[in-house]
């Protein structure tokens, strides 16, 4: 167990350098979730155009896991149909769950996460942004 | 008489067992549970494999001297703390357990709505549910003191908010955040004037303090066996005699029971009508060797070590740039247990990063997500010592916290 | 397959190890509590030795493999007892506990005074008085199943006190004094059809016959880690999901919350929800080594081979004169427990006069007073019957039962 | 450890043999005590004249070691005034504590139950008479 399994570059140039963060001027929908073990919080904002996720930003308080993979979430969703982002949700967990993953290598950035399972208390932390949009990708979000 | 650190880590089997990556166990998280000594592990096994039988309630040999052992862990605690009689110790599953067993027993028979309840600002999660659950039932109203600027325990706060209307007052011996040590005396002796009952929440004081329940003359009095070099599952309710008779029962079952009938019930003498059940006698008579342990090491040889700990623990971070810490500044009425952040790191990540040096601290908001807010943070970094922590520990951890930095800063730049 | 005894009882190293006058340990009381075999005294020291770190909070190494090894067991115990998911097994101290937080969280928060609650006869103290303190504070009704003149549950009965009343039915799977077994499956579905909640006692069917909550359907089972094998101080709760999310919280405090405020909480999902505070994490790793130790074992090879030392005990205590045996004269449906007295001797008496060969018995009331009025009788003594139990075992029990009446009366005459 | 520390000759004998067993025909002082684990019972009917103890007598059920601390005590107690009452049971009480007594050689049946210290369990059995007139002793018992 390598401290680099758990951040990878990847990883830790998103944290860095975190894309797509801040309040957009506007959106469609806005979710907000939170992590109660250790208080993160985040907000995620999203913008559909013709069923395509046009627009994904971020804003919050996390750690370097949940920065990174909220950074790292808002550049794979951009472009996606309902479809793609709901395949690229299930993709995500079954990372974070430690399966093998067919579509991992198209997913390069995601599946940077892989070395996360390996550290269980810090899957939480990788899993918050996805499982905060999980309700607006299912049609819950309030705009 | 200054501790040998390296005698007493040889005591302990962890130390020699949970090397990661060559490199030792440095263990700073004894604020959330301390390691045992391998005659803590013994005395469980040995009771398992030689003199195993239920108590109280068997006839025979095996049981007649399990019982005998399981006893006298209580006259031992009851030492250990001063309590008048062993009558007065109710073995719990540990400090959460105590201090609900007190919310629901005393206050639900002994408080009715309007009553006050005074807590502080600093307590624990399971110093602050518990009551809010009772309140909740039965329409008490909880008083927070505040904390001074310096985080100590705000007296004129306290005496303010002090009134006939005050039936309990709740407080730790000890912050598991930031080490503060309120003046139990003296809101012991306040609280008594109005004529409110105190408990304190002994969890962090005991293990590292211990207490005397006759001179500070308090009421009840929690603390966990796991935090203080015992086993896992055993707490102590101390509570003075008088209230517990008063009190209603705990769980109904075997052995808290004089007589049952099909339609009633009367209760079974002190300490007995709170402990239903078969209990945790294992556990117990491991506990009972914990103690023997720490007198054997001295109370206040360990308390000497740890002050030395704490000064030193607070001139490193102190001088040490980046280091933000919580909580009071001087060693004075503070226990060795330090949350602090560092540069704008979050815990979590202070936390993985000390983990892969094998170095073992708290992240998150260590069960008091109220003082999170008074701190105005969302989470702390939390390092904890205890007897069998070393200075070397103390330079392990600011070197490993500083490379930290540079790691996930620089790694990508 | 038949099991091989002597292997079995060199697996338990209190056999090797309590020998008396010479005399090895008959050991007869596992109905109050069973002894450990060496693995499972060896999983706690090595967990306290090699592993040991507090669960669920910490980020560091050591707490990431105790919380996996500690929600392990949770899984062990949902396949053992085929319950639906791990979210449904609440760790608790014991049965006891188990049962008083049925009574507290399920009773207080979903019945209303004139409810009723059905228990039986043989129901142990702890079957009895969580539900008669219930009753002193919301004024349901206890309503109490008669036993059939050969000491079976009367169905009968039962079916006419069930009613659109009833809303708990609370009955043992084995009666720890006559071990009758009721068809928890009838009384679950009877109990169902009225939309009464069922909860199992299954402190002694358990350990001794498993059970398959699926197939029963019941809504509750308790039962405690102590009495199969495992350590001291764990008990098990299961419950049905949707009714552990509409109860109210247990004990209040540190993991069973998500959000804490100084003026109100919200709790953490299943089972957090009901376990405040500090676990017995070492007993838990312990208890998931016992579970491991009887299915290697194989709980069906148990059963038949209580069932056989069962018929052997019968036909022995009914053929000796003087043996008087309470509870259920054939086999079926009936665990390895056995009440009796000898004579007029009292069962102290014979307690001691077994104890001097080193046979270990249980005598007295066995926490079921109302059930001794109903027989009749003050006290009874009580051998019962584990996997290591041999068929020499009885023999030298009916054999020093004798002996002792000699004894005691023969010796001044 | 024997049994024979339990069973002495003098126990065996007073249960095989209780002396003073039986309601009588009228009594001063009536007192009742149980010993709630293994439900014994004992009812004590005591008579006292010139502030000496006449007679006692009891009934009751128990174990072999009840009955003869019963039928020890009575023997023990008629003929004794009030203090010297008081004081064989302190001296029976500390034999059930297991310290050394001085009159323990005249008080023999009593000394006889010097090896229940070594079975806890029964320590209860023996001391049930013992504590249940302890309040007649002191006055307390209803006539
Ligand atoms: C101050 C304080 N109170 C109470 C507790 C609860 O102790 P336990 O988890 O052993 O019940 C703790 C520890 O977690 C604590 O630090
Ligand atoms: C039938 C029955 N129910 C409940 C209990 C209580 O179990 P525990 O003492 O482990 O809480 C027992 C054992 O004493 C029992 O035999």
């Amino acid at each position: 167990m390598q401290l680099d399994d758990l951040y990878r570059e990847v990883i830790v140039d998103h944290y860095n350098h975190p894309r797509n963060y801040g309040k957009p001027e506007k959106w469609d929908i806005l979710v907000e979730g939170k992590n109660p073990v250790c208080g993160d919080e985040i907000k995620i904002y999203i913008s559909v155009k013709d069923d395509i996720v046009s627009d994904v930003h971020f804003e919050g308080k996390g750690c370097s896991i949940s920065i990174a993979s909220a950074s790292v979430m808002t550049e794979s969703l951009i472009g996606k149909n309902l479809d793609e982002a709901k395949l690229a949700l299930s993709d995500f967990n079954q990372i974070l769950r430690g399966e093998a993953c067919e579509r991992c290598e198209e997913l390069s950035d995601t599946a940077a996460f892989q070395g996360v399972t390996k550290f269980p208390v810090r899957i939480k932390c990788a899993l918050l942004p996805w499982k905060t949009i999980e309700s607006a990708i299912n049609g819950n979000g309030k705009s | 008489m200054p501790l040998d650190i390296e005698k007493i880590k040889s005591d302990f089997p962890i130390f020699r067992n949970a090397h990661r990556n060559n490199k030792p166990l440095v263990y700073l998280d004894s604020a959330a549970t301390a390691h045992k000594p391998q005659c803590v592990i013994d005395a469980e096994s040995r009771f398992y494999s030689e003199d195993y039988g239920t108590v109280r309630r068997g006839i025979y040999f095996l049981s007649a001297m399990a019982t005998e052992k399981y006893e006298s862990v209580r006259k031992q605690i009851a030492e250990f703390i001063q309590a008048g009689s062993p009558a007065e110790i109710v073995y719990t599953r540990g400090a959460t357990e105590s201090i609900n067993l007190v919310a629901r027993c005393y206050g639900e028979s002994q408080l009715k709505a309007g009553d006050e309840i005074i807590l502080s600002e600093f307590e624990h999660h399971s110093n602050i549910v518990p009551w809010l659950m009772l309140r909740d039932r039965i329409g008490v109203k909880l008083v927070y003191v505040r904390s001074t600027r310096d985080w100590r325990f705000d007296m004129d706060d306290y005496a303010d908010k002090l009134s006939e209307r005050t039936k309990i007052v709740s407080i730790t011996g000890m912050s598991n955040v930031l080490g503060t040590m309120p003046d139990l005396k003296a809101i012991t002796a306040l609280a008594h004037a109005k004529g409110a009952k105190v408990h304190i929440d002994g969890a962090q004081l005991v293990p590292h303090m211990g207490i005397n329940v006759k001179f500070l003359d308090c009421d009840f009095l929690s603390f966990s066996s796991h935090k203080m070099l015992g086993p896992t599952g055993v707490g102590v309710l101390y509570m003075k005699r008088e209230l517990g008779d008063i009190m209603s029962p705990w769980q109904g079952g075997g052995d808290m029971i004089e007589y049952v009938q099909f339609d009633g019930f009367t209760t079974n003498e002190l300490p007995y009508k709170f402990e239903a059940g078969t209990p945790n006698m294992a556990g117990v008579i491991g506990f009972g060797k914990a103690i023997e342990y720490i007198n054997s090491v001295g109370l206040i040889n360990i308390m000497m070590h740890e002050r030395e700990t704490t000064e030193y623990v607070l001139r490193r971070m102190l001088e040490t740039e980046g280091i933000q810490l919580y909580g009071p500044t001087t060693a004075e009425n503070r226990g060795s247990v330090f949350s602090f952040n560092y540069k704008d790191l979050h815990s979590h990540d202070i936390g993985s990063m000390l983990d892969f040096n094998n170095i073992a601290i708290r992240a998150g908001h260590h069960c008091a997500q109220p003082l999170m807010g008074k701190l105005g943070v969302i989470s702390t970094a939390r390092a904890s010592f205890y007897l069998y922590n070393s200075k070397e520990d103390v330079n392990i951890l600011i070197d490993a916290l500083q490379q930290s930095e540079r790691f996930l800063k620089n790694a990508v730049r």
